[in-house]
């Protein structure tokens, strides 16, 4: 199938660096697929943007809306991407100045605090409660809808704590506002943060196109991954890639403002998409225990695990 | 083309309008219809005029109308009606535009009626630039540009102040005399009843129904001013009428 | 009887038409045919199911809602905010609106203000909302009124600018003091036109409920849709939506209900 | 000359006022006053950076966005949207509102439809819109053209139902058709009501661009506003804002401008 | 107390409307003010009454108004001025709320004005429920709550049909004979002018300026409709304005 026409969902964040590594080294072409990148503002459109076929392939977290979707026979998860491992530096754990200086100075504290979370169902409502469950804390948690309302309230200490990928994490944490106070590595590990996913049809009827989509995703994962998350090529080759992600990301800043950001950013994403499928069943039950979504709903729904590793 | 109107009857609803009404509208002539306000004037006038059906009665078109007229039974509005958008000149073409006529056509009647109405000099005036004795000059040029052959007036000069008015009854008397035309003419002014009507209609108050027919020999151009014989006209149509607008006025509006 | 020479016909009837009357019988109808009709779509896969949920079930939703006593949990948060954020925002409006219809210098210099924040969108804002009023009930109140604000303004102070100058001009010549001018003939004078303005603000201000519950809310309506939208739950999406749409009839009828009371003076 | 037992005096003046008149000049200089205030109270540290940026910071990421030539890349797809988005909602809405006016059995049928939809906030609906017209700009286009047409349909039907029924009776006592009725009586009778409808139509279009972009855009103003928004990044949400602002009153310019060639008859 | 009239001139902008007017007007007498529209007498009025405030002159007032005067220079207007959404009582009510009389004062001054009106059992009416005539009927007892040293009427009778203005100037003459009051009458209708004016100034088109001052000694109760020196007076007047009126109603509107 020679330039086979494509459209892939993306967000411009460092974590969908896999993709435009594939698009840029032409990982894409040599499968034979002419793609084309549809950009969003936020993962929950770009979930329903797949359902209605008007993108083939993207990355997004875990959702209730996604899992909505696939119940409803729209998507299917073939492929795992952003992975929480211990050792590499992943999402942290962020509470509010004032909440820090109430003694709030690790997750053991967090009891009776407050959480942000943009949606009820999203991965911050996730992380919360896990980590919550596991230091036996009660948390609540706020709904604010968007990042930039969130960071707003943790500024101004309107909110005590949450969770975030380290690229934002760091900078809010310098600027001395919030305060870093653990890692979600050490709660959720094997965190299988976000998934590639497809339409229903695509993963059914398009097996070729779809196989070759992971391919190159995976080709790019790992170069990313060479490059940035176990360093392993040099200096060299690591500003090359900062460089070819800031050709996606942050493009409006300039390179030297950008790149510690696309640095600060770069996580392991899965090696060959393998999906960590307990993670994933962990994630469903926990949906299911918070009735976010319908009990009869199977890993079978979600995922379609005929094309990649299942961990 | 004469109008004959017989038994015509009127409700709105519950609401008796008129009742009983025969009348002649007899070629060349101009009838007046007074009465007190409320009495169904205009509504009479809308029957005779087709914009609305009679319920009781009929009103007859006696022969044909002439054969160059345009639109036979034409209204001249109180409210002059022209619309605010379009100029003099366009309020004119405005009626003449669904018959068919050729650019050359319209432009002649449209020059024929503004010289005859006094206003040629005011072609691209818009509406909001006359005074209200122009603009009810311009309906009546617009009105004869159909070549009407029986004209529906109602009130056509109470909107305007008293020295306007005076000064439209002379165009009309020097209209009618130079070309005799056949009118209905609404008013609820006997002054204007006298000078302009052959004869007048009294009507009583709501349900309106034909009190007297005045008849009025004195020839339109001899009705000046001050003549003394329609003041004793004037004065007994408005002994007929006192008590009936004293009525009429104490009257509360109910919604 | 009429002379036999001549044609006699009636007089062509050409008025009538032009008078739109509503129905509410038909109204409903239609509504029950589209219900209808999107339940047959709905059931036969005519219409998939991502695209619309089927109404049946929708009102199945909206059963269950009810019953579990949720309903009141989002309703009654939801239209306190509407209250209080209406209320402050149409009172603080109507004052601005009518101060800037009375005075040069304040029309000077609000009403190109007032015309410059009307088309920013209130959602853009959040973030600084939740910043200038934190994320509890102060910045779902402050959003409401803010939207409420701009629409009552312009109106009032267009209405002011309608009152009757003669009607003014009369209590002046009757010495009647600067006050009661105000009080007994622009006030009451611009009675219709800020009523029909509240028409606007109140429907903006149910529409921004969803924008207002962005923040920080668990319950209320907007929240309740939100979650809906976010888990792709159509059914409850719509329930949501429907409640919305009948909070705004609601408010309409009331308005109509003031005004038949409030202007039975006008003809 | 006058008889000396007689006070005299001058009649008491007791007129004027109640006519309050804009003055562009004030206008401009309260905005310059809030604006320098503003810079003040931000350089002092009076306001925190948290609650508002330093107006000349905004102004300079104004500058750099306009140098980077990026403005344009925003400036023209949202404009697009909007031109394209208003021009569908407009005229359907007008067609619509028209027939509404018009015929008694669309009104009874398409009225309290439209009542109904017109409370439902445009942004609970974003994710039905992806399925419905996809996430290109079909979807923009139909979110604005949503936004646009409500308000517009109920000012066409009011504007239809306040032409001046005498006009209409004039033109059918000349035996005018029903379609030069319509044409040359209703229509331009009806023009003042639905440019005046425009002016809040086009306000909405402006405002939704910001839920349209929130749908798979990369360029547009709405989502410039979304990502600084979303990066908390007070500088550029305020330009996004300000270019919002200046889009509304160019708009309601170019209506006045309308207003004053088509509606010149007006007295 | 006298108003007088000192050499009165005015402008709006660039438009000179009035120009040296000199006018007495004596306690007791009606002064009827005719012109062609657009002459200023309305806006002569309102320096009279200090609405507006004169360019030029003085308007004076000579001696002290009679202490039971609430309101000495009083308006009756055109288009009634009521207040739509204040019944009859609370419309008279209200020129009285300001000064400070007790609810039985009230009270019986509203009782007495509206008997004197005939409007006793109108009281509760809203403005929507009244013809025109009852309620400038209203506009009149209104001006009589606060005893008015002068009465200052602006076209009172011209919206009305003239079966009401028939009747409402019988009012007005009986009203006047009953107790006398001062009265300033702008219209433009003359015969309205020569049965209500015991003198009558006749203005130039704009920028008004006074052409002439008829004075009728005939009783106001004497003045009936047809009565033949009236006539004459008309008839006089007309023929000193017809010109000026035509002038002033073929002028183009400028905005
Ligand atoms: N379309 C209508 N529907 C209901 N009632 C109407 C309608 N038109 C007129 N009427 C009522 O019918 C009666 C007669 O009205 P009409 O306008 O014919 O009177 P008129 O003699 O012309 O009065 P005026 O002297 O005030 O013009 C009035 O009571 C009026 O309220
Ligand atoms: N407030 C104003 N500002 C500007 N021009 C005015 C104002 N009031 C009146 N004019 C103008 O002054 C002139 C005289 O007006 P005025 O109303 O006094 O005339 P009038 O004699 O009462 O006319 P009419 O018979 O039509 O009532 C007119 O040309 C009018 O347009
Ligand atoms: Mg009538
Ligand atoms: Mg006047």
């Amino acid at each position: 199938a020679a330039d086979t026409k494509i459209n892939v969902g993306a967000l411009r964040f460092t974590s969908h660096a896999a993709s435009f590594v594939a698009m840029e080294r032409g990982y894409f072409k040599d499968e034979g697929l002419d793609v084309s990148f549809k950009f969003f503002q936020a993962a929950q459109p770009m979930a329903v943007a797949v359902a209605s076929r008007d993108v083939d392939y993207a990355v997004t977290a875990i959702s209730g809306g996604l899992i909505s979707l696939a119940e409803k026979g729209a998507t299917k998860v073939i492929g795992g991407a952003l992975l929480e491992e211990a050792g590499i530096d992943g999402q942290k754990i962020l509470v509010s100045d004032a909440a820090f200086k109430a003694g709030v100075t690790s997750p053991a504290g967090l009891d009776g605090k407050t959480w942000a979370v943009t949606q009820a169902g999203s991965s911050f409502h996730y992380m919360g409660s896990k980590i919550a469950a596991k230091e036996n804390a009660k948390l609540s948690f706020k709904p604010l809808q968007k990042v930039g309302a969130i960071i707003g309230a943790m500024k101004s200490g309107q909110v005590d704590a949450w969770s975030i990928v380290p690229h934002i994490a760091k900078p809010l944490d310098k600027g001395g506002a919030v305060h870093i106070i653990g890692n979600v590595a050490d709660y959720i590990p094997n965190y299988q943060v976000t998934v590639v996913f497809t339409s229903a049809d695509n993963a059914t009827n398009q097996r070729a196109n779809s196989q070759a989509f992971l391919r190159a995703f995976s080709r790019g994962a790992a170069d990313f991954n060479a490059a940035l998350v176990d360093k392993t090529l040099g200096e060299a080759a690591a500003e090359d890639m900062v460089k070819l992600v800031h050709k996606y990301v942050y493009v409006d800043r300039p390179y030297e403002k950008a790149a510690p950001s696309i640095r600060n950013g770069a996580m392991r994403i899965s090696t060959g998409a393998a999906l960590h499928s307990s993670s994933i069943k962990d994630q469903l039950n926990w949906f299911k225990s918070e009735k976010l979504i319908k009990q009869e709903i199977s890993y079978d729904t979600l995922v379609d695990s005929s094309y990649v590793e299942q961990k | 083309m004469d109008l004959q109107l017989k038994n015509i009857g009127h409700q709105y609803g519950d609401l008796d309008v008129v009742r009983g009404i025969d009348l002649d509208i007899p070629r060349g002539k101009i009838i007046c219809i007074v009465g007190p306000s409320g009495c169904g004037k205009s509504t009479l006038l809308r029957l005779i005029g087709g914009l609305e059906r009679p319920i009781e009665g009929q009103v007859l078109q006696v022969g044909t109308p002439p054969a160059d007229s345009i639109n036979p039974l034409t209204f001249v509005f109180q409210d002059f009606a022209l619309l605010p958008w379009r100029t003099v000149e366009g309020n004119i073409s405005l009626v003449l535009e669904d018959h068919g006529l050729s650019g050359k056509e319209m432009e002649a009647v449209i020059s024929d009626v503004l010289a005859r109405t006094n206003l040629s000099d005011f072609r691209k005036a818009l509406p909001k630039q006359l005074s209200g004795g122009m603009k009810q000059r311009v309906a009546i040029a617009r009105a004869l540009a159909v070549r009407p052959a029986v004209m529906l007036m109602d009130e056509p000069l109470s909107a305007l102040d008293s020295q306007t008015r005076e000064l439209l009854i002379d165009d009309l008397v020097t209209l009618w005399t130079r070309e005799p035309f056949t009118a209905v003419y609404v008013t609820h002014n006997l002054n204007e009843a006298v000078r302009l009507g052959h004869s007048i209609v009294v009507l009583s108050r709501r349900p309106g129904e034909i009190r007297e027919i005045v008849n009025i020999e004195l020839p339109l151009a001899d009705r000046t001013l001050g003549n003394h014989q329609l003041e004793e006209h004037q004065k007994r149509l408005w002994q007929i009428m006192r008590e009936e607008a004293l009525a009429a006025d104490q009257e509360l509006i109910d919604d | 009887m009429t002379e036999p020479a001549e044609r006699q016909k009636l007089v062509d009837f050409r008025g009538g038409g032009f008078v739109p009357r509503s129905n509410r019988w038909i109204g409903l109808l239609i509504f029950v045919a589209i219900l209808i009709a999107v339940e047959i779509g709905t059931r036969t896969g005519f219409i998939t199911s991502l695209t619309l949920p089927i109404p049946s079930d929708v009102f199945a939703t909206f059963v269950e809602l009810w019953r579990s006593g949720l309903l009141w949990k989002h309703l009654v948060p939801s239209i306190t905010r509407l209250i209080v954020g209406a209320l402050f925002g149409v009172s603080i409006g109507i004052t601005v609106g009518i101060l800037i219809g009375l005075f040069s210098i304040v029309r000077a210099g609000l009403a190109p203000v007032i015309a410059a924040i009307f088309p920013i969108p209130k959602i853009a804002l959040l973030p600084l909302f939740v910043i200038w009023f934190g994320i509890d009930e102060g910045s779902k109140y402050a959003l409401i009124a803010f939207g409420t604000f701009t629409p009552t303004v312009v109106a009032t102070y267009g209405a002011v600018d309608n009152v009757d100058r003669s009607l003014i001009r009369m209590g002046q010549s009757f010495s009647l003091t600067w006050l009661s001018i105000v009080r007994k003939i622009v006030l009451p004078g611009a009675m219709p036109g800020i009523l029909s303005g509240l028409r606007i603000s109140l429907a903006i201000a149910i529409i921004l409920l969803v924008a207002a519950e962005m923040l920080g809310a668990e319950y209320g309506i907007g929240a309740y849709i939100l979650e809906a939208g976010s888990l792709y739950d159509l059914e409850r999406l719509f329930v949501g939506v429907a409640i919305l749409s009948i909070l705004g009839v609601t408010v309409s009828a009331a308005i109509n209900w003031v005004e038949s009371r409030l202007l039975n003076w006008r003809v």
